[in-house]
């Protein structure tokens, strides 16, 4: 049991077996429309050596935490509130010169399209070994050299010329591989992934995973990995969590929450997925209506919108009171647990196959 | 000469020298008219006594200047480039100052007073002036011994000879034309027609035209008198020209010079030094002096920037002039101000005078009510305003400037003077008589930004008495050349003359001589009346200058009161600066300008 | 790349050739016979008609552009005004100077001017917009942004004209723009020219100013620099080595414009402040009809411009590897 | 869009200035007339009393007064305010002239381009590629004296809306490159979208394709680019008329009075002239670039601030 959280906006103390501990995160964005709750009272764990996976359609703040993890986001235009705990340093109030020696180091990220990601200006190998000096103080000559011994391991053939090489020379798959490389190359004790392997071709990224949990394997590394592709997270993580406009709403190991589903939003999300066995003519079914506007979110429960489940809580519970997410296996569903297996077991599971 | 002359250049810098000239605030405008009264006076003085020189006039070395000393290099702070340095392409006046310096003529003018109002005509190269036995039909000249051009070689009648040949080939057209048409006997452009290539084909003027029959003696033999030949020789125009150094198109960027002073080097545009020419000697030179070691000339020194330099007299420019610039607009009330600074300045009219053309071949303006009508509303303010002000044009009465003999201050045919601004309501009156009112009248302007400024006022001025002013640009660089077309469209424009040497026989006999009149000629006007050619012809016999004088002057007020076929504008006017160390610093009326022929470093 | 190059090189050339027919034609299109001009005091149909014939203008026009594409070759000796090396383009109408000459004797001062102005434009201007873009949001940014839309607002008809008129007329603080060489005299070549540098830098940096700050604000929001950042890196490093490499691109692309179109002459700058460069000397051209010379000063001016063109993608590659590559 | 617009408040603002303008140079023959004066009475001559000989207002500040509220233009004296709202007005008209006549040919030519594609693509992109070589500024002066003639005989008086015709030929003709090459960019990015194909494929001709699918979707550039350009029109052109191949005295022309500014008449004598023709441009180039910034993001909120 690794996940561990209270209820949203009632923070509880952190765990203290977590490498990684977030507490009642709250993230907004001043922009010229208004202030985007991007992400709303954010609470999670996660030990050394496990995936955390984080599901959630865009624009439902995983990115976003993450990126604040690292202190990533811009601070002109943002705000941070409550705490992420990173092997005991908080984070959020860290100075900029503390987390510069966080990141790439005890923390590393991957991004989504290594494209854009890598820079087009300098080779691979200087953009591997950039980090490791800074961060081990090596010379020019020991970074190169760590960084074609990067390359080797992420399975880069030749990895000595290839060093040399710019990322545009590189196909798809081996930029994400230098990605990684560069992100592993200071040993670091988080990864968090964001979306690795989206912008791959399937083989491609059948090959990444597997990269990753091999590196996993090595190095004892935490992993996080969004991703809104569920297939990638049941291949991948220990733990899941799902997202939605900002917050948690459900949390579980990755059986618990592919099986067995508490939230309405989730079974939307396994709803709307394609499956291979599944006949062709069967309609998929999304989840009705739009991703709700950060500006001013929805009263009450954020989902109740586009929830077709609303009239079995009854009342106006739904529009005007959140539902709290109770620690461990949970979701924030006024739901009762009872409805929530019933529902599932009797409508959901048998579209889903 | 033609104000700025016939061509594109020089009607450029003159019109961009007015934009130059402006002058400053209204305060400086009482110092300005004792000024006026003064310049007045001082040309006054000098009219009409020019003498021709004998031989002992003519001999050298010039008159020493008073407190002259040798040595130092004067620093020349110039506007515009020399485009022409052969003589025979000179008749700008830049070039003209120039060639004091480095070319010598037959003639020359001699000053004989220390404040440059009085001179002579002697002989320059020549022995004296000139000998005429005809009354100015032949006439005969002998060359000084030891006269050498700057390359050593002796200047004989060869060179003479060459000298005027070579104005007849087509690659001179810049310079006068007086002499050639008297030895052609020709009007206008024909007299090319007497020697097409010059001398550079084999060809040369036959020994009744021009005869030199050994290497000192020169006899020019025209057809008709001509009195005036030592005057037109001493322009520089008709200075000497090496024979065996004639290198056609090229002598125009390095002569073989005759002067005290000879090019070192010369970068259009940028650049000249003038050093001593070890071969001129002094003792054959009346006019002349070389105390000067050596002139750097800068160009593209703009008025305001010279006039600058030279107030701040620090270094190099403590040992400086202009030979053209004037003291500019913005400095000008300042400099009259300071007793310091204006005793460094020198002030003078220039020999032109502006006018307006009524253009008399068009049938609508043969009604002399209409162009008396003209003639009253023609405000003449909005041009002298053009140019920078009184300090630069001073509202003109007749047609002859104060600098030529027989100027008369007391002229003023159409109340100018008191009313610069046009008198609309008597033009009206008059137009209303003559039964043209609101007739159209097509304005000719040179299209600079003077142009522009006072022909739009001056169309104001004359929409006001009732006329229908349409105004058409001229392109400024072939202004002249559109206006002299007989068959112009302008039924008024104007233009500028100065005189080539200071007689009225070079202003009124070239403007206005109706049997002149073709296209290309400066009678602009087109004006061709009986009397004003009959007196041209009896007034040009007059050998005695003062009564010439008097004659030309009554000419001039027949043409304005009479005729009617010109309204005088304005008579230019300029002050110049030096440096304190500059001496000899004289406003010659002459050359229009600083002398540089006396100056020297203190 | 040496291909590309090349093959820029190539196009360049044909649009030079275009271009020269281009102005060829547009002269003939022009309202004044410049054997006016030449033809001077004593004017008549033969002397116009053998003025015609000397400059060739008697003879149609293709076999004069013959002419003119010969000689700008393998240069001439047919002309009176004495021999005329490649690359010829004649004497001018006006001057009879050499226009090669002419075009070099002008060149060093529109170079001064351009250059002298260029490095203080571009110092000041990307200096002030990283500033703005580092401090980005901040009173700096804001004043500096404000700052630079009003000054790249001005224009230099007005700012000139009123430098001179403060700085120099009223104040006297300073010499009024004028050209001397500086190998004669640099305090005088530098004194003369202080005054054209500061405002055409004012104009030009303030663009300057505002385009590095936009296009490192835009750069910083790159993702490779967001990866930059999250392996540690310092912002400082991130700003100067990733961001800034980026940004690059843009700015090199307006600054080869911008440097070869003021090469062939700044015509404004040099006509406010009466310094006689190439700019001075093609109005001047214009106005006197004066063909050879204003060929020569166009093709000049457009060579300056393809030229740079040129050296911008010569720049892209070597700023940017995937051209170099490619 | 329109309410992004509205919310932003610089750009409310700055249309509104602009909106000032436009209003100056349509009414300016009204306002003259309330005020009384008009651009070509030569004070100089009517009011000597006011001028020194060279024509500069004896009056300090320029001769600004109740009775000439901008002062008096030294030279000819004509009144500075009906001047410069004159100017304005021809200056205005000219440049939005001007900029109609880049947009219609930048629509026509790249709209082309991007959608035909092929020989016609590469013929209008070598054009351009010419025309982007011309030393502009150099071409417009050396062109505006032959366009001038092209209208008229060299020895007819050239009435000033020849000038005008000229000077908008002139610009026009360099200036739609830009514009087009954008177009162009815009139009081939739409031609590869799914609803171009639908179009294609459901049979539509070419031309109502243009026209109901692609030129909606290009309003967008075209509307930012133009408000962008005509500022800058209006600066080549008074830059045109500062170097004396624009519009000539006496028509009041917001160039021109710059070139009169820079007349060393002005400057010794009578600064404060230039700071109308010189403060009221600044304020109308700084209001329109204003203003197109807002358009932009009030279409694109992506963009950096």
């Amino acid at each position: 049991m690794t996940t561990l959280t209270k209820e949203a906006g009632a923070p509880v103390p952190a765990d203290a077996d977590a490498f990684l501990s977030v507490r009642d995160l709250h993230v907004s964005f001043k922009t010229e429309d208004g202030i985007v709750k991007a992400v709303d009272g954010l609470s999670f764990d996660l030990e050394r050596g496990r995936t955390l996976g984080i599901v959630g359609e865009s624009g439902s703040g995983k990115s976003v935490t993450n990126l604040t993890i690292l202190g990533l986001h811009d601070p002109k235009f943002t705000t941070v509130e409550g705490e992420i705990l990173l092997d005991g340093q908080e984070l959020t109030t860290a100075r900029e010169s503390d987390l510069e020696k966080v990141r790439g180091n005890k923390a590393a990220m991957i991004f989504q399209d290594p494209l854009t990601a890598l820079s087009p200006y300098y080779t691979v190998g200087r953009q591997i070994a950039e980090p490791f000096m800074k961060h081990t103080g090596a010379s020019k000559r020991a970074a190169w050299e760590r960084a074609v011994e990067m390359l080797g391991k992420v399975g880069i053939p030749n990895p000595k010329e290839r060093a040399k090489d710019y990322p545009h020379q590189f196909s798809g798959g081996m930029r994400q591989r230098a990605m990684i490389a560069m992100a592993l190359v200071c040993d670091p004790d988080l990864l968090i992934a964001d979306e690795p392997t989206t912008a791959l071709d399937v083989t491609v990224q059948a090959q990444i995973l597997d990269l990753l949990r091999d590196l996993q394997q090595e190095f004892g590394t935490a992993i996080v990995f969004i991703t809104h592709d569920l297939g990638v997270i049941a291949d991948m993580a220990d733990d899941i969590m799902v997202m939605y406009a900002g917050g948690a709403v459900e949390r579980g190991t990755m059986n618990e929450v592919l099986r067995s589903p508490q939230h309405p939003y989730t079974w939307g999300l396994l709803n709307s997925m394609p499956r291979l066995d599944s006949d062709l003519d069967e309609p998929l079914n999304p989840i009705p209506g739009t991703p709700p506007s950060l500006l001013t979110p929805p009263s009450g429960c954020r989902f109740h919108p586009r929830c077709t489940f609303q009239d079995r809580v009854g009342g106006t519970r739904c529009v005007t009171e959140r539902p709290l997410l109770a620690p461990d296996r949970a979701s924030a569903c006024h739901l009762t647990a009872e409805q929530k297996r019933t529902i599932f077991i009797e409508e959901i599971k048998p579209r889903l196959g | 000469m033609s104000r700025g002359g016939r061509h594109a250049y020089a009607a450029l810098s003159v019109f961009a020298a007015g934009a130059l000239v402006l002058t400053g605030c209204s305060k400086g405008g009482s110092d300005a008219s004792d000024n006026n009264k003064k310049d007045q006076e001082n040309a006054k003085r000098q009219q009409s006594s020019i003498k021709f020189g004998d031989a002992a006039d003519s001999t050298g070395p010039a008159t020493a200047v008073a407190g002259a000393k040798s040595g130092g290099t004067m620093e020349v702070l110039q506007r515009d480039s020399f485009a022409h340095l052969d003589p025979g392409q000179i008749y700008v006046s830049d070039e003209m100052a120039l060639s004091q310096l480095i070319h010598r003529g037959l003639t020359g003018y001699k000053a004989t007073s220390t404040d440059g109002k009085q001179h002579e005509v002697v002989g320059d190269l020549a022995t004296d002036s000139g000998t005429t036995t005809d009354g100015g039909k032949t006439w005969k000249y002998t060359l000084k011994d030891g006269i050498k051009f700057d390359n050593g070689t002796p200047i004989t009648s060869k060179d003479v000879r060459q000298t005027f040949e070579r104005l007849f080939a087509p690659f001179i057209n810049q310079g006068p034309t007086y002499i050639q048409q008297w030895l052609a006997d020709a009007s206008g452009a024909d007299y090319r027609k007497l020697l097409p290539d010059g001398p550079y084909k084999g060809k040369h003027l036959a020994s009744n035209v021009l005869e030199t029959p050994d290497d000192k003696t020169v006899v020019f033999k025209f057809k008709s008198p001509h009195p005036d030949l030592p005057y037109a020789l001493a322009m520089a125009g008709y200075s000497v020209v090496s024979q065996k150094g004639d290198t056609k198109e090229k002598y125009d960027k390095s002569p073989v010079t005759t002067g005290p002073y000879k090019i070192q080097s010369f970068k259009s545009g940028k650049s000249m030094v003038l050093v001593k020419n070890t071969n001129w000697d002094p003792k054959s030179d009346p006019i002349r002096s070389q105390y000067v070691d050596q002139w750097d000339f800068t160009f593209n020194q703009q008025f305001e920037q010279s006039t600058k330099a030279l107030l701040a007299d620090s270094g190099a420019d403590q040992t400086g002039i202009s030979l053209s610039n004037q003291v500019d607009a913005g400095n000008l009330s300042n400099v009259l101000k300071d007793p310091k600074m204006k005793s460094r300045t020198i002030s003078g009219y220039q020999p032109y005078v502006g006018q307006m053309n009524i253009n008399m071949s068009k049938p609508e303006l043969k009604d002399i009510k209409v162009r008396e009508a003209i003639a009253y509303a023609l405000p003449v303010t909005p041009f002298v305003r053009a140019f920078g002000g009184t300090d630069a044009m001073e509202v003109a009465g007749g047609l002859l400037s104060p600098t030529v003999s027989g100027y008369d201050p007391n002229f003023d045919p159409f109340g100018k003077k008191k009313k610069p601004a046009g008198d609309p309501a008597k033009a009206k009156k008059l137009l209303e008589e003559a039964g043209k009112l609101n007739m159209k009248l097509t304005f000719g302007y040179i299209n600079t930004p003077e142009g522009q400024q006072y022909s739009t006022a001056m169309a104001a001025g004359l929409k006001k008495a009732g006329f229908d002013v349409q105004r058409q640009e001229i392109p400024a660089e072939t202004y002249y050349d559109q206006v002299s077309k007989l068959d112009n469209n302008y039924d008024i424009f104007h233009t500028a003359w100065g005189a080539d040497w200071p007689s009225a026989s070079t202003v009124l006999p070239p403007l206005y001589d109706g049997r002149l009149i073709a296209d290309g000629s400066q009678n602009y006007s087109q004006v061709n009346d009986e009397h004003v050619n009959s007196e041209i012809d009896r007034i040009n016999k007059i050998t005695d200058p003062v009564k010439s004088a008097a004659a030309w002057e009554k000419l001039d007020q027949y043409l304005l009161t009479k005729v009617v076929n010109v309204v005088p504008t304005a008579y230019y006017k300029q002050i110049q600066i030096a440096g304190s160390k500059v001496g000899g610093f004289v406003y010659d009326d002459v050359i229009g300008g600083v002398d540089p022929r006396r100056l020297f470093i203190k | 790349m040496l291909r590309f190059l090349f093959r820029r090189f190539l196009g360049a050339v044909v649009i030079l050739f275009l271009l020269s027919i281009v102005t060829f034609l547009l002269f003939f299109g022009m309202p004044r016979d410049p054997a006016l001009l030449m033809c001077g005091k004593t004017c008549n149909p033969a002397s116009l008609a053998n003025i015609h014939h000397v400059l060739g203008l008697d003879k149609s026009v293709p076999e004069q552009y013959g002419i003119f594409l010969h000689n700008l070759f393998f240069g001439s000796n047919q002309f009176a005004q004495g021999p005329c090396p490649a690359p010829c383009f004649g004497y001018s109408y006006h001057t009879n100077d050499q226009v090669w000459s002419t075009l070099l004797d002008r060149l060093p001062i529109t170079v001064s001017l351009t250059l002298g102005g260029a490095v203080v434009f571009l110092i000041v201007g990307l200096g002030t917009g990283m500033i703005a873009a580092w401090k980005r949001g901040s009173l700096i940014d804001k004043m500096v942004t404000a700052a630079s839309m009003v000054l790249s607002s001005m224009q230099i008809y007005f700012l000139g004209p009123l430098a001179l008129a403060i700085l120099v007329f009223q104040t006297h603080l300073f010499s009024k723009p004028a050209y001397t060489d500086f190998t004669s005299d640099p305090v005088a070549w530098f004194d003369g020219l202080l005054i054209p540098w500061v405002v055409l830098s004012t104009i030009f940096a303030s663009q300057y100013t505002r385009m590095a700050r936009s296009s490192m604000i835009e750069q910083l929001q790159e993702e490779h620099v967001r990866t930059a950042r999250a392996k540690g890196m310092s912002r400082k490093y991130v700003f100067f080595r990733y961001a800034w490499r980026g940004s690059l691109i843009p700015i090199v692309t307006i600054f080869g414009i911008d440097l070869g179109s003021l090469l062939g002459g700044a015509i404004i700058t040099e006509y406010t402040f009466g310094l006689p460069g190439l700019g001075h000397l093609a109005v001047d051209a214009v106005s006197f009809s004066d063909l050879p010379l204003l060929l020569g000063v166009m093709l000049f001016s457009a060579t300056m411009i393809l030229l740079f063109n040129i050296i911008v993608d010569a720049c892209y590659a070597f700023i940017d590897p995937r051209v170099r590559l490619s | 869009m329109w309410i992004r617009f509205k919310r932003d408040r610089t750009g409310v603002i700055s249309a509104f200035i602009v909106l000032i303008f436009f209003a100056i140079a349509a009414a300016a023959p009204l306002i003259a007339k309330a005020y009384g004066k008009n651009p070509y009475t030569v004070y100089a001559d009517e009011r000597p009393e006011l001028f020194d000989s060279a024509g500069v207002p004896i009056q300090p500040n320029g001769g600004i007064s109740g009775e000439f509220w901008f002062g008096l233009e030294p030279g000819n004296g004509y009144d500075v305010f009906t001047k410069l709202i004159y100017g304005i007005r021809t200056s205005l008209m000219i440049s939005i002239a001007v900029t109609l006549a880049v947009v219609i040919t930048g629509i026509l030519l790249g709209v082309t381009a991007g959608y035909v594609g092929g020989k016609t693509d590469y013929s209008i992109g070598r054009v351009i590629d010419f025309l982007l070589a011309f030393p502009s500024q150099l071409f417009f002066i050396a062109s505006m004296p032959v366009v001038v003639s092209l209208f008229v005989s060299p020895t007819d008086e050239t009435p000033t809306y020849v000038r005008v015709v000229a000077l908008i030929v002139v610009q026009w003709v360099l200036g739609w490159m830009s514009l087009a090459r954008i177009l162009r960019g815009t139009t081939l990015a739409l031609r590869e979208r799914e609803f171009i194909e639908a179009a294609k494929v459901s049979g539509a001709s070419p031309w109502r394709i243009i026209r109901r699918e692609i030129l909606p979707n290009v309003v967008t550039p075209l509307l930012v680019q133009s408000t962008y350009l005509l500022p800058n029109f209006v600066t080549i052109e008074a830059g045109l008329s500062f170097l004396g191949v624009g519009i000539v005295e006496p028509t009041p022309d917001w160039g021109q009075m710059f070139s009169k500014a820079s007349t060393e008449l002005v400057l010794q004598n009578d600064i404060t002239y230039m700071f109308f023709p010189g403060v009221s441009m600044i304020i109308f180039v700084v209001a329109f670039n204003l203003l197109g910034d807002s358009v932009r993001d009030a279409f694109d909120p992506k963009s950096a601030r």
